[in-house]
């Protein structure tokens, strides 16, 4: 008996709607009080080829659809030969034979056939309505609640017609209806645990731009770009209306250099793209840096190199986040694994770069930016905005302000244009305290001196990792890898130690600390060159450490950490 | 009209000679006619002799990258459109690696001055071709002669939306500084590319020489489109304003319910739970 | 004349509907009609819906990266001037982030067809504004509609020394491939804008509104260039060969003395003990 | 006595000629078979400013203008405040006295006044011929051979008219002339040393110019940035008259974009570039990376961020030239230590692009690329071309070639367009063995280990270290920085084991065994972060190292390294 905790993938070609159905079913698992997961599926062309969206529901909080799914249900073909392995024992497979009948060979699971595409064709006129109808078959199979289930089909097409809405729940009745008879699975049992209905469903990029709006973040400068586009397009929907300004930008190059002339001009800005993009961004991060200019980027990453796979997950800018850019310069790069994280550290990343006056990054990946994770409301009295030294009403210090004054922390005062007795230059030359270009030596050194003070001051106020368990063997992550990883965890027979890297620039000494113990410790990233486990070598000293490593595109399962963990260690 | 010394900074470096003097004092007539406040003024400037403008004329300067110039000026005018943002840079800044901002921010018709100190050479560099320099042109990286035709930067920007095209020569500065008083004044994206000899590495492309080469536009209809492009056609510099049209601008049309001004002291934003619907 | 079906190559997986369809029939039959032959030819494309155009047309290709197929295609072309080179892509692709591309390639007048096909929407990237879209225009990314004017890409790139400018439409494929054989035998740099309908997300700019919105040039001498602008600058969309011109090509001015085939074996280059003087 | 080795600085305005100078006296220098290193000091700027020129010559092998000066030519204030303390007791200051009378506060050298620019516009009628007439002076000061230094003269101006070259040599005679009486330099003693003429005198960026020339290099690509345009400039000159195209692109995008369309199409490509312009560069290597195509960029580093100082030397783009970039991605990153080096590793970048189908990076910075040094006149004879798997003629394969077929070296066979049986695809896109777009995951992991492999096996024939003295303390440093670090092991009392690392990326295995034996080691860099001691560190586990840095724009003196080791070590 599984309980509580269900998997279902939903496969199709792309505009067979799985996408939509496996909204509808992510709904009703946080109404009936469960945490989701998600992982979507699709390539790089907008109609044609296999889709597929997995979702979990379950009690416990889970940040990765797990090793096997409960449920397929499968629109086409690709669907069978890509999944029908992954079901679990005692799972079921549902098969919509419309188009076409196939052998399903697998004797451990139900295999449900139903046409039905034809059946929503013949009954609603709307073949497209299959999906609804599917859920029906779901609901019925699973035992799900069907007044919260119709409940949720109506809120999601709220901004729909009456008509639209009532197709859907007739659509539903019928699949409900088209299945009576079938073997129920007597196997699973989903309660409904709903209480105070204070969570939110949302996916990282749709957290990242409510922590930006949460923080006062008024200027969005972004080129479109998978994954990152929807941090645009949901603020170009909701900075209108709080006065603010969404645009989309020439290039990423015009973009990030609206956003630094955004936040020159004093708003808060943030730019916001992917791999291909970011390495546009690069001269225009180093102008921030020099002229000391806080504005937030996002790179959502995406399987590179180059144009990639541009659907696709992966961690592997975690390089140019840090390094990117020529000359030594000062910035700050984060890394949330949650959706969670993914809210907070998108409304700090604008405290902290104000704080320092540094570009801030947030690094995110595919599956953080889209997986949709249960969350409860976000907690927005505990938060603070800081603008750190914002000057808006200096005392006259002369005719040019000393934007640039060499102050203990080597953070200076900040004026923006409109202020008066704050005038002076900017520029990305070496300059003196008023921003006038120099190249005189001694000042340089001292304005070097400065920015690169910042760095070690700011690791003070930076995350630290967040570490689980204890052990003489450790695993090290960063991002989206956490989900898999716990679940890794509970399954291996002997204590781990995990420790969740969070800040990756600059580098926090804790991580050290926390691998004294140590003895073996497991770096887990999806990229190929190791680039984390280089990070942790680099700066703990610590090298006995196993890469275990995915570059194909496809997030970690946690049965392939466990494997390799076991294989390792003799366990 | 305001003291036109309020607008003194450093003593230029430029070459004694550069045609960049003629520029810097044709802007601050300009400034001090229309009373500009330097608190309220931004001069953004991309990188090059040229550039280095807004080092010598006082008021809120930011030196950015080159040519990147006219996208920093998009973000600053839109998060804060009561400043007068004015742009200024060289012709390789504006012309060759700032292209694509330039044909934006005219499509856009941003409320911003863009004034192109247009050498046809590469001057801060020591003396390379330029996308203004003529066919032929023998530079150090075109010893056999360009082989490029010119950008015609006026055309460039009208064809790309601009609404106030003009074209000055850094010789007659009293004609600069109205060409440029009007610029700013103009509400919309306003170019103004003057022609502004550099005496160190174009030999060619002299006072003498462009005061040949150009000529007075006299009893044109600036509002005339297709005459403005006609004008651009032109083997000579037409001198003056080319073209101006009042459309609305770009902030205005962004800008269409309230402002946020970023003078003013933030709190967090309570309103995104009102998003929280969506969520749900 | 070749049999067309030796453009084959995979089946295209553009939505049931697109106009790139057409574009691509239109390719095919231009090349089938001067005998293209596959192995001297080379399709270069960015990124885009439209970019993938050479996964379907059977010649050397490459789909290089968004926004800068015209520079690729620059240094092919210059390295090998006897391959036919051809530029596709996108509206984005062109006249957003290759903008700056666009205008240079089109001074040089190197001797490429350029085609544009303009579906006035983002596709590939699931339906944000672009810069051709029409003012107002609702999309996700504009949700209170654009507040941009268009970037008119013929006019651009006219305006920048294009010495061929055509505009087509994917509806009308016969009259394309027509175009598109006169902008490849064109001896210079040929842009061509094709109308291609996305049917997925631009519910707007359909087949029967470009129907609505164009009208045949008839006519027309397209050595006027005056005229071409005034064309170009009409409300609606003029199809046809709008300019044309010939003028010397890049290619043809930068190898006055002799072409260097890469396609031969190389030794070590001994001539360099004759520059030795200049440093002694 | 001082013997065969002499420093001279030439300092005044901009346009005072200090250059020109300085470029007659290094040619002298070669002529009497000396070795030279020079130093350029000018600001960003054309007319005024302070500017100086350093230039030594000495019969020993030198690549660093030392600690001290023997003699000052000052035709300015500054170049008596800036640079009066750094001439050597004993030496001597030549003040042209023409615009200014000065106090010299220096009892210990020789201190001459001149009116040189009066007495140049007297005799002659030009002012700016006074240079010349410096060189009188300091000919005769220093016995140098009047004949030979006239030559030098005649053959400086060839390109010049006749009159032109006789009014020089008329001011070289007036120099000399005026200056009888003048104490001599009795206790420098210059011979002349010239055997047989086999050298050259050349700058660094001279020196890549002409390896890739060598190389058959047929295609440069640039946008003008200091200190790297002398490249562009050089081959636009020297390019077409061997069927090569040089074109100065409209951006640094259009450049990179442009030399990988050039060697895709079949010929050898490079771009140039210095950091801000590589920043820019870095989506279209990623592309060069992914396609798998050989294309060769220089850096040559200056001082960053941003615009920074862009006529001062550093070395803090070594992070980006590795790392730069998003995805995972195979490339190789070598520094040239001096001008011979310049000229042989880009000869070999060619090659090694080529071979391994990679773009190469040549790291170069501002004081190699500027630095004028005498070399032997290059070993044509023992190069030899190689172009790797480029296949002229492939055999039938099909309508599509395997263009990334999975070789066991993971090199595959490259044909380029107008080759018949070769036709293909290439893509930045995950691709096929065709390079038809795929995303199927069993191909991604291929075609990375594919092109991630290569890394391993160009390791092989990459440039390993340099290799200099025994001992348990080691420096460590890669470029410009060898040669005021071997005049520092001069002067240290114990032996000192000097690595020079010469490639960057992929990193050799021969430092850490050269480290075997190493207590301490003082890694020698101009950035601030320690940018090579981290390489250092992470890629050999050694960890005890002391960063000896500089940032200040100009480049290191012997001294600075010799006193930071005598104070740690306590010699
Ligand atoms: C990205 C980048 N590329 C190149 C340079 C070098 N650079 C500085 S100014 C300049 C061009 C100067 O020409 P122009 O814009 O016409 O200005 P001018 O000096 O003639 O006034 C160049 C190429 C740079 N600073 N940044
Ligand atoms: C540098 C970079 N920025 C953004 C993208 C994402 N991207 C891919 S295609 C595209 C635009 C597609 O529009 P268009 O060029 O009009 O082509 P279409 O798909 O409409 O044919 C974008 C923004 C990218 N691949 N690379
Ligand atoms: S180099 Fe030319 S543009 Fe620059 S300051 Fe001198 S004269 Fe002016
Ligand atoms: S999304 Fe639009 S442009 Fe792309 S293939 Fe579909 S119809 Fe064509
Ligand atoms: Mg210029
Ligand atoms: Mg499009």
């Amino acid at each position: 008996m599984k309980i509580n905790d269900l998997a279902v993938r939903i496969g199709g070609q792309a505009g067979d709607g799985s996408l939509a159905t496996g909204e509808i079913l992510s709904r009703y698992f946080r109404r009936i009080g469960f945490y989701v997961a998600t992982d979507k599926d699709f390539p790089s062309r907008i109609r044609g080829g296999h889709t597929s969206y997995a979702i979990r529901g379950a009690q416990k909080k889970i940040y990765s659809i797990g090793d096997r799914i409960d449920a397929l249900l499968s629109f086409d073909e690709d669907s069978i030969s890509l999944h029908i392995d992954e079901i679990e024992p005692g799972g079921v497979v549902i098969y919509d034979n419309s188009r076409k009948d196939i052998e399903i060979n697998r004797e451990d699971i139900k295999k449900i056939k139903i046409p039905l595409a034809n059946i929503a064709r013949k009954e609603l006129g709307i073949e497209l309505i299959k999906n609804t109808m599917a859920l029906g078959v779901i609901s019925h199979l699973f035992h799900f609640d069907e007044v919260i289930m119709k409940e949720t089909i109506k809120d999601t097409y709220k901004n729909k017609s009456e008509k639209i809405i009532e197709e859907n729940l007739r659509a539903f009745d019928i699949g409900v209806e088209k299945s009576k008879g079938l073997p129920l699975m007597e196997n699973y049992s989903l309660q409904i645990l709903r209480g105070e209905d204070d969570t939110l469903l949302l996916m990282g990029n749709e957290a990242i731009g409510l922590g930006a709006l949460a923080a006062g973040c008024r200027f969005i400068a972004a080129y479109p770009i998978t994954p990152a586009s929807d941090v645009l397009e949901f603020l170009s929907k909701h900075l209108p209306e709080r006065g603010g300004v969404a645009i989309q930008a020439e290039s990423e190059i015009a973009a990030i250099n609206m956003a630094v002339g955004a936040a020159y001009a004093g708003l808060r800005a943030m730019a916001v793209t992917s791999g291909p993009g970011f390495d546009l961004k690069t001269e225009g991060i180093g102008l921030a840096s020099m002229i000391e200019q806080p504005v937030v980027i996002l790179d959502a990453q995406r399987a590179g190199p180059s144009t990639g796979l541009p659907t696709k997950t992966e961690q592997s800018d975690i390089n140019h986040a840090i390094y990117g850019g020529h000359g030594d310069k000062a910035r700050i790069v984060i890394a949330p694994g949650n959706v969670e994280e993914a809210f907070y550290f998108s409304f700090q990343a604008f405290n902290l770069s104000e704080k320092f006056q540094v570009p801030v990054i947030i690094l995110s990946d595919e599956l953080i930016s889209w997986n949709k994770q249960v969350v409860k409301k976000f907690d927005l009295k505990s938060l603070k905005i800081e603008r750190g030294k914002l000057e808006l009403n200096p005392s006259d210090k002369g005719k040019e302000f000393p934007r640039y004054s060499l102050e203990d922390d080597g953070i200076s005062y900040r004026t923006i244009p409109g202020i008066e007795k704050g005038i002076h230059l900017e520029t990305g030359d070496e300059h003196d305290i008023y921003g006038h270009i120099t190249e005189n030596p001694v000042n340089r050194v001292k304005m070097m001196e400065k920015r690169m003070k910042k760095i070690e001051l700011m690791k003070k106020e930076l995350f630290p990792s967040i570490v689980e368990g204890e052990g003489e063997v450790a695993i090290i992550s960063m991002g989206s890898t956490m989900g898999p990883i716990i679940e890794a965890m509970e399954r291996l027979p002997k204590n781990i130690k995990f420790i969740r890297v969070r800040t990756l620039f600059p580098f926090l000494d804790d991580v050290k600390e926390n691998l004294k113990d140590v003895k073996i410790a497991f770096v887990v990233e999806q990229n190929y060159l190791g680039q984390l486990e280089d990070l942790v070598k680099l700066n703990t000293g610590f090298r006995n450490t196993v890469g275990i490593r995915k570059y194909d595109g496809r997030s970690f399962r946690p049965g392939i950490i466990e494997r390799k963990i076991r294989e390792v260690m003799g366990w | 009209m305001v003291n036109i010394n309020l607008y003194d900074r450093d003593t230029p470096t430029w070459c004694p000679g550069c045609g960049d003097y003629g520029v810097l004092t044709a802007l601050k007539r300009a400034a001090s006619n229309l009373g500009l406040d330097p608190t309220k003024t931004v001069l953004v400037t991309g990188i090059g002799c040229s550039s280095k403008i807004n080092s010598y004329f006082y008021s809120y300067g930011i030196h950015t990258i080159h040519g990147r110039a006219a996208a920093v000026a998009t973000g600053i005018k839109l998060s804060n459109p009561e400043l007068e943002v004015i742009i200024a840079g060289g012709d390789g800044d504006a012309y060759a690696i700032g292209t694509e901002h330039l044909v934006h921010i005219a499509r856009r018709n941003l409320d911003v001055a863009y004034i192109v100190m247009n050498n046809q050479i590469y001057g801060l560099t020591k003396g390379q071709v330029s996308p203004t320099s003529d066919e032929g042109f023998i530079t150090i990286t075109t010893p056999y002669g360009s082989y490029e035709k010119p950008v015609n930067g006026p055309l460039l920007a009208l064809a790309s939306g601009a609404t106030f095209v003009a074209r000055g020569f850094s010789g007659d500065p009293l004609q600069l500084s109205n060409i440029i008083e009007e610029a700013i004044k103009h509400k919309g994206f306003a170019l103004v590319d003057v022609l502004s000899p550099c005496v160190t590495w174009n030999k060619i492309n002299t006072y003498d020489w462009y005061k040949e080469n150009s000529y007075q536009l006299k009893d044109h209809d600036p509002t005339d489109k297709k005459k403005a492009f006609e004008i651009l056609l032109d083997e000579k510099f037409a001198l003056g304003i080319i073209y101006k049209k009042e459309e609305k601008t770009f902030e205005e049309k962004v800008f269409r319910k309230f402002v946020h001004s970023p003078l003013k002291p933030i709190d967090v934003d309570l309103s995104i739970e009102k998003i929280y619907d969506e969520f749900r």
